[in-house]
């Protein structure tokens, strides 16, 4: 029983991460960036070469994820993701749409399609008991990282000026320029900060989501999940959605395996019906 | 008579605030009536009340006699209710005429009609232009609205209220963004409109409210303070200090 | 910024009729463009496959333009009514006839009533909520036709469908021919009717719903009404042209209901542009053409030049893309004037 | 008292449309100015060229002694640049604190004057910008724009919307800081009658072009420049024609 | 013109572009061994991709025969994908090769099919009988909910059970599954003496590296599997997790022949890592088709290179096989494997065989 808890907490701890980086694109910046997982798939191949050809430690590879997606958000930002912030959001599915294709295929010729196996280190594997409850380490690990996460974006977008600054621009970018807030700036961090929180999401993930070539399709559906459940106005939506999700989804499992995927999808609609802008959500009746 | 629009002990809290404090109001048939009260006293949330866009804490308002509290926005639309916006509320991608024609369409339920094309509906085009022609937006009818000056768009946001015939017609600072000279000439032409009609005229410009108004309300955070005639109102002491100001009169 | 309409010759003011009926007339490009699809008919034998393919997603995506394009429903999971609709045919010519023009019409209807019901669960919320509920929909329905194995095979797919020929004349035969008349056809009528009910008051009305809630709500309009109504009958298109999938590719497979399917119409649509009809089938000619001489060359690394096409399209802008030649006409003339030094600049 | 602003044959618009054909107008430090023009002459596009998000085209806008017609926009506002747009564009995801402190750049106004200033702003502090009434929205555009601690304010019609006693009030403010702080500020205004009393300078522009200058007493004088510039007339003029 | 067409129709792209990957690799590596002529025939390979979806493989298929004038179809990644294709093969009467897809009834839909890949039952009906020979009592059986999955899930239980074992809990997981981790919970819940798990390749990896997380080894549960799990493609990554797992499968990259040596060399001069299962598959197909084609003396009439496709036999990497006469499908060995570490790789070494085995479904009936 409490392990189940536990895995669903881990699980949706796991969602978290991989998603809080669109909770940022998508919910703060209002750029819907489908081709999240890519950026996401860039942090977890990074971690699979670097580990695998260079032996460098999994511990040192997540900061190199972090940097390495940030890396490639910002160059995209600047070159072409900036165009297209005042387009419809049409434009913006097909263009990264667009992406995620180009990204696939790259990654299939570069490393094949097959999957990619990250070997984590002995101290993240097994389990160990608290409070009688035996429990993975990996898992703790991934809840751990997950609140450290949290708490530092929590703090970054309620408690400074940045987070402010951000939603004004994304409110007003014309406005927002005319009062002073260099918008491009704002959003390039952000845009960086999103994609490198990808990148650590895959880096993460790799090892239960598994990883190959059509990671960024195959997992963009729990992405938006997350981030349209938990409401676009906050990042404590997000988190709270993909609690809810995680264990839903594992006690879902668990209990009737028959049902499959019946029942996130079940509870993503009746929680969408509940409320229409998300779990937390600043935005009153139409 | 009864009135064609009444309010009983209406109420509506936002969390903490009570911006409509227990409101009752009659306007009859053929009212001029003028709401008027310092910003954030809670006129456009009467208004929103009234057309169903806001659910009341409380109270009731009847239509001509019926009870339509509940009743959705739409309804009451149909019921003749009509209203502009303090902040434009148009189709931006349509032309004003095709605006208008749709509002002209809809109160003659054609808008479900779904094979004869628009262009087979001649009656109600004309209408629309001439409606446009009155607004003086004849000229720019075939524009698409978004690309109109603001003043422009200003008068076809009550355009678009007029084509639907209302009984009542609640107008939310109708000039506010109009130029001086075009001010009188708004308030004229829904003067113009036939004799029946009941109008309620939000504004904060006194020369306006004093010369198209015959009854005036106040309301002050929330509640009604005073209503009465326009001598009554505007020599009120209580209205001076909480509204006009010391040199109202200049 | 769009100019505003017809600056240069102001219309008679007098004739506001006209000023309507020019957008709804039928214009030159409209009767070129179907003349072509006939000619294809005569002309191209040896792409009939392709074409029926092109003729079923432009069908397809045609559907999802009456509710994005006019009711600004964004819907990830239209698939659902698609894949309904190849169901409904696939079983119905195996268990009850498998006259073709029936079994199309059915597939509309079970579509169309899945349509109506739930049409009622994206009447609130953001474009992202509705975005999740469809998806949701969609995938529900694809995780029940894969545990109701009896009935649908599951994810084997339906198989053993052998349909009669059309009107009991025309046989479907191995070179596509029957089956891409059959789908042009279909695809036509079905779209003259969308294109009346969009010029009609009703296609106003959706307009307006969708341009302003807020106003459309106080003019009358019962918008939750209308948009049940367009819901429905988008559903009833995509329900056909999953029915015209099923009955001219003889199978159903688990992929009529997959994410996959939805999204490729929502790109092809998107491709194409949203909001005048056309944009679903100019669309699904691009994709499908581009999709299979890149995939011909290179059947592994097609989807990266795909990719690239898209994020070219967003960036040089689908607009200047089809104006293409009047664009660099008029880029032209515009520099040209800058070198007169009579231009803006 | 210095030159503030001088603006010379000031040619911009809207993408390729060109809205004012060439302004010319000049403002010294310490002096309030007001902007005059039937609609759609070009007022408002006028004050957003000088913030910079309308498309420049030619002509110079000297600030301060220094050429920023080419600065970035978002560098304005730390020159001195303090605007409150026509339309108000309060962030409406924002807070009221949150939309007053988000721009807000250090100087003499403060959060407490400026909510002294606006009392009802305070009270509603925490509400969401969207969730205000119209002439708040407009009170919170001109505290923001406050907050920006300007040298020259921009004001498109921040009077619209209030209620006769603000307006007083805050004309009353606008005078004392022009003539007690130094600052300057350009106020676009329908009325013109109300805004002369108050401005010690005075254009009009017509059809993007300056045909009238003067002191503002002298203009509120002259009834007959007035009437045929301000004035009834029949049609607004259409744009860039 | 002298040559013959052989279309080949795979996932090149998509969730199951590495099926497509390893059977079009092979099939080439086999025409660099072989070169590509044949009874006086130049052989044309045309690769096409359809992305795992059964309507574009049909599309495609049609196409190819009409328009390319084909004379062979192959290929086939997917049960669905060969099923919807099944009709063409009888209407055109046109041979189809399937390469890679295992469910039992594919050579039933069409009498122009003849298979070269496997079927499930094949690989778990020997699983199901060394199970029950080595004191295991229960067993839950973990599959990917689709056709593949419930064939191996049906003939295993049945097997087993009839050997006197008890099928404690039969678990369907979505193909495309995220975390195992419920399953897998559940699994030690129930405490069964094994777990039977079928999961495409790919997705094995997650899942026994889950199986050791949770400790369901410590448990005393033993993981037992096709090859699928064990999938030669991507072992070698697996690490320590792996080791000890016992599947039975049709192949192993570490079977050992001289044939097999030339296979992986000329898999890895065409392009490839470690060929798996799926590419042996594609190498047979093609040997099949040659083989044919020997038989006919280049005669391309479908009715005659199926007539002589029927009762070949001949040696692959694998082992020896044949086509049965009467069903059209493969008869082969199964090994009994046990995943070991050789020479610091990781392979699936072979203990033991069961020989000549027919698909049990068909045999059943
Ligand atoms: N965003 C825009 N794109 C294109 N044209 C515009 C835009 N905004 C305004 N215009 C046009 O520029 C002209 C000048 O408009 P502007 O808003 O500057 O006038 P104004 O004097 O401020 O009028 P008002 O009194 O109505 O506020 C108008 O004719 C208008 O149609
Ligand atoms: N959605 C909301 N949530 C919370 N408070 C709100 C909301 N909408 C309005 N208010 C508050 O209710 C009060 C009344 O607002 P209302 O818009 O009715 O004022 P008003 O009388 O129309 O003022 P004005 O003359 O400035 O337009 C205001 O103080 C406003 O801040
Ligand atoms: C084991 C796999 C190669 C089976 C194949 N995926 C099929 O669908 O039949
Ligand atoms: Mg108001
Ligand atoms: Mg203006």
């Amino acid at each position: 029983m409490l392990t189940i808890l536990f895995d669903g907490i881990a699980y949706g701890m796991l969602l978290f991460v991989l998603a809080c980086g669109l909770a940022v694109t998508l919910g703060l910046m209002n750029f819907v960036n489908l081709a999240h997982g890519a950026f996401a798939m860039a942090g977890g191949y990074l971690t699979v070469v670097l580990m695998n050809s260079y032996g460098v430690s999994f511990f040192l590879c997540l900061p190199f994820a972090f940097l390495f997606s940030a890396l490639i958000g910002v160059v995209l930002e600047r070159t072409l993701y900036r165009h297209l912030y005042d387009r419809s959001h049409l434009d913006q599915v097909l263009f990264s749409v667009g992406l995620i294709f180009m990204a696939i295929s790259a990654v299939d010729f570069f490393m094949g399609a097959r999957q990619q196996i990250v070997t984590l280190p002995d101290i993240l594997r097994g389990r160990i008991e608290i409070f009688g409850v035996p429990v993975g380490v990996y898992r703790l690990f991934i809840i751990f990282m997950c609140a450290l996460i949290m708490v530092g974006l929590q703090y970054a977008l309620a408690y400074t000026r940045f987070g402010s600054r951000l939603r004004a621009a994304v409110d007003d970018g014309r406005v927002a320029r005319g009062l002073g807030i260099n918008v491009s700036i704002v959003f390039a961090v952000t845009f960086a900060v999103g994609s490198g929180l990808a990148g650590l999401g895959g880096a993460l993930g790799a090892d239960i989501l598994g990883l190959d070539p059509t990671f960024p399709l195959r997992f963009m559906i729990y992405f938006l999940i997350v981030v349209t459940v938990g409401g676009t106005s906050s990042i404590t939506g997000p988190f709270v959605a993909s609690l809810i999700l995680g264990i839903a989804d594992v006690a879902g499992k668990y209990y009737f395996p028959a049902l499959g995927s019946f029942v996130i999808y079940a509870v993503t609609i009746g929680l969408l019906l509940w409320r229409p802008y998300g779990l937390v959500s600043k935005e009153g009746a139409r | 008579m009864t009135p064609i629009l009444e309010t009983d002990s209406l109420v509506c809290r936002f969390g903490g605030l009570v911006a409509t404090n227990d409101v009752s109001l009659k306007l009859n048939e053929g009212a001029r009536h003028a709401l008027i009260g310092p910003n954030g006293a809670g006129k456009t949330t009467f208004i929103n009340l009234l057309t169903g866009a806001l659910k009341p804490t409380s109270g009731t308002i009847r239509l001509e006699g019926v009870d339509v509290t509940r009743e959705p926005a739409h309804k009451r639309a149909a019921r003749g209710m009509s209203r502009t916006f303090q902040i434009n509320q148009l189709f931006a991608d349509l032309t004003p005429l095709e605006t208008v024609t749709f509002a002209v369409l809809e109160r003659q339920n054609h808008g479900i009609d779904p094979f004869r094309s628009v262009a087979g509906h001649r009656a109600e085009i004309d209408e629309a232009a001439s409606i446009l022609e009155r607004f003086r937006l004849g000229d720019v009818m075939d524009w698409k609205t978004s690309d109109l000056p603001y003043g422009k768009q200003r008068l076809l946001e009550i355009a678009v209220a007029i084509a639907a015939k209302p009984k009542v017609l609640l107008l939310d600072e109708p000039a506010a963004g109009v130029p001086e000279e075009e001010r009188h000439e708004i308030l004229d032409m829904v003067n113009g409109l036939p004799k029946s009609v009941a109008v309620l005229l939000i504004e904060h410009d006194m020369d306006l409210v004093f010369s198209f108004a015959e009854r005036i309300s106040v309301l002050v955070q929330g509640a009604l303070l005073v209503e009465g005639t326009t001598e009554e109102v505007a020599n009120d002491p209580a209205v001076r200090t909480a509204y006009l100001g010391e040199d109202a009169d200049e | 910024m769009s100019e505003p309409t017809d600056k240069t010759a102001p219309p008679a003011p007098s004739d506001p009729v006209r000023l309507i009926a020019r957008k709804t007339a039928w214009g030159p490009m409209e009767i070129i463009f179907w003349l072509a699809a006939l000619a294809s008919v005569f002309f191209l034998p040896k792409s009939y496959l392709l074409l029926n393919d092109i003729a079923i997603l432009a069908l397809f995506a045609l559907s999802l333009d009456l509710l994005l394009g006019y009711a600004g429903i964004l819907s990830l999971g239209h698939a659902a009514f698609f894949g309904l609709g190849a169901y409904a045919a696939g079983l119905f010519s195996i268990h009850v006839s498998a006259e073709p023009v029936t079994g199309l019409l059915v597939a509309g209807v079970a579509a169309g009533i899945l349509g109506f019901l739930s049409s009622f669960l994206v009447l609130r919320g953001s474009d992202l909520t509705r975005l999740m509920i469809t998806l949701g929909v969609a995938l529900m329905l694809l995780e029940a036709a894969n545990q109701w194995r009896s009935l649908t095979g599951g994810a084997d797919g339906l198989s053993g469908m052998v349909m009669d020929p059309i009107l009991g004349m025309f046989a479907f035969d191995l070179w596509g021919k029957t089956a891409y008349i059959y789908s042009l056809t279909t695809l036509f009528i079905l779209f003259v009717i969308a294109r009346r009910l969009v010029n009609a008051p009703f296609g106003l009305s959706l307009k307006a719903v969708k341009g302003n809630w807020t106003r459309a709500t106080t003019v009358g309009v019962a918008g939750n009404r209308r948009l049940v109504a367009i819901y429905t009958i988008a559903a009833v298109y995509a329900g056909i042209a999953g029915g015209l999938l099923a009955q001219t590719s003889q199978f159903v497979s688990l992929d009529v209901l997959a994410f996959q399917r939805s999204a490729d119409g929502l790109l092809v649509l998107v491709i194409g542009g949203t909001g005048y009809l056309y944009g679903g089938l100019i669309g699904a000619i691009i994709f499908k053409l581009m999709h299979d001489t890149i995939a011909a060359l290179t059947p592994q690394y097609w989807l990266f030049w795909l990719g690239l096409v898209l994020v070219v399209i967003v960036m040089v802008g689908r607009d200047r893309i089809f104006a293409g030649p009047q664009f660099v006409v008029a880029w032209i003339g515009a520099h040209l004037k800058a070198l007169t030094g009579r231009g803006e600049r | 008292m210095s030159e503030l602003l001088r603006v010379e044959e000031l040619v911009a618009g809207y993408g390729p449309a060109v809205v004012l054909t060439g302004v010319s107008f000049k403002l010294e430090e310490g002096e309030s100015l007001a902007l005059l023009g039937r609609n759609g002459t070009g007022k408002t596009t006028l004050i957003n060229s000088l913030v910079g998000v309308t498309t420049y085209k030619s002509g110079r806008i000297v600030f301060d002694g220094k050429d920023i017609a080419r600065t970035p926009v978002e560098s304005r506002a730390a020159l001195g640049l303090g605007w409150v747009p026509q339309e108000r564009n309060i962030f409406r995801s924002l807070s009221v604190e949150e939309n007053l402190t988000a721009t807000a750049r250090p100087g003499t106004w403060t959060l407490e004057r400026v909510y002294e200033l606006f009392p009802r702003l305070a009270e509603r502090k925490t509400n969401m910008g969207n969730q205000l009434s119209g002439g708040e929205q407009q009170m919170l555009a001109v505290a923001r724009a406050l907050m920006l601690n300007p040298r020259l304010l921009l004001l498109d019609e921040p009077l619209e919307g209030l209620a006769p006693i603000i307006v007083d009030e805050l004309m009353g403010v606008l005078h004392r800081v022009v003539s007690e702080e130094g600052l300057s500020a350009i106020i676009v205004e329908q009325k013109a009658r109300k805004i002369l009393n108050e401005t010690d300078k005075a254009i009009i522009l017509d059809r993007g072009s300056v045909i009238h200058e003067s002191a503002s007493r002298d203009l509120l004088a002259d009834d007959a420049m007035l009437s045929s510039h301000l004035g009834v007339a029949q049609g607004a003029a259409r744009p860039g024609a | 013109q002298d040559t013959v067409k052989v279309g080949l129709i795979l996932p090149m792209t998509g969730p199951f572009a590495s099926t497509g990957r390893q059977v079009s690799t092979a099939a080439e590596a086999y025409m660099d061994v072989h070169g590509s002529e044949v009874a006086g025939k130049e052989i044309e390979l045309i690769i096409e991709d359809d992305g795992g979806v059964p309507d574009q493989t049909k599309r495609i298929a049609q196409e190819l025969v009409v328009n390319e004038d084909v004379d062979i179809l192959a290929g086939f990644g997917l049960t669905p994908l060969a099923f919807a294709t099944a009709p063409i093969a009888s209407q055109a009467k046109v041979p189809m090769v399937v390469m890679s897809a295992g469910t039992s009834s594919i050579t039933e839909k069409s009498p122009y099919i003849a298979r070269t890949s496997f079927t499930l039952a094949q690989s778990t009906v020997p699983l199901a009988k060394w199970a029950a020979e080595n004191d295991i009592k229960s067993v839950v059986t973990v599959v990917a909910d689709y056709a593949p999955g419930i064939d191996s899930e049906n003939s295993f239980s049945k097997e087993f059970e009839s050997h006197g074992g008890e099928i404690v809990e039969k678990i369907r997981v979505p193909v495309a599954n995220p975390d195992f981790a419920p399953f897998l919970q559940r699994v030690r819940d129930l405490e069964p003496d094994a777990v039977f798990v079928f999961v495409p390749s790919g997705v094995g990896s997650a899942f026994m590296k889950q199986f050791r997380d949770r400790g369901l080894d410590e448990a005393g549960i033993q993981l037992i599997g096709t090859g699928d799990v064990t999938d030669d493609d991507i072992l070698n990554d697996m690490g320590d997790v792996a080791k000890g797992v016992i599947t039975t499968h049709i192949y192993s990259a570490a079977h050992e022949s001289e044939l097999n040596d030339t296979f992986k060399e000329a898999f890895r001069a065409a392009g490839g890592e470690r060929p798996n299962f799926m590419a042996v598959g594609g190498w047979d197909g093609m040997a099949l088709i040659y083989q044919a084609l020997e038989k006919t003396g280049g005669d391309t009439d479908g009715d005659a290179l199926i007539e002589a496709m029927k009762g070949l036999a001949w040696e692959s990497p694998r082992g020896p096989i044949s086509i049965d006469p009467e069903t059209r499908d493969i008869i082969q060995d199964i090994y009994y494997r046990e995943v070991k570490d050789v020479d610091g790789e990781l392979y699936n070494v072979e203990f033991g065989k069961e020989e000549a085995v027919k698909d049990p479904v068909k045999a059943g009936q």
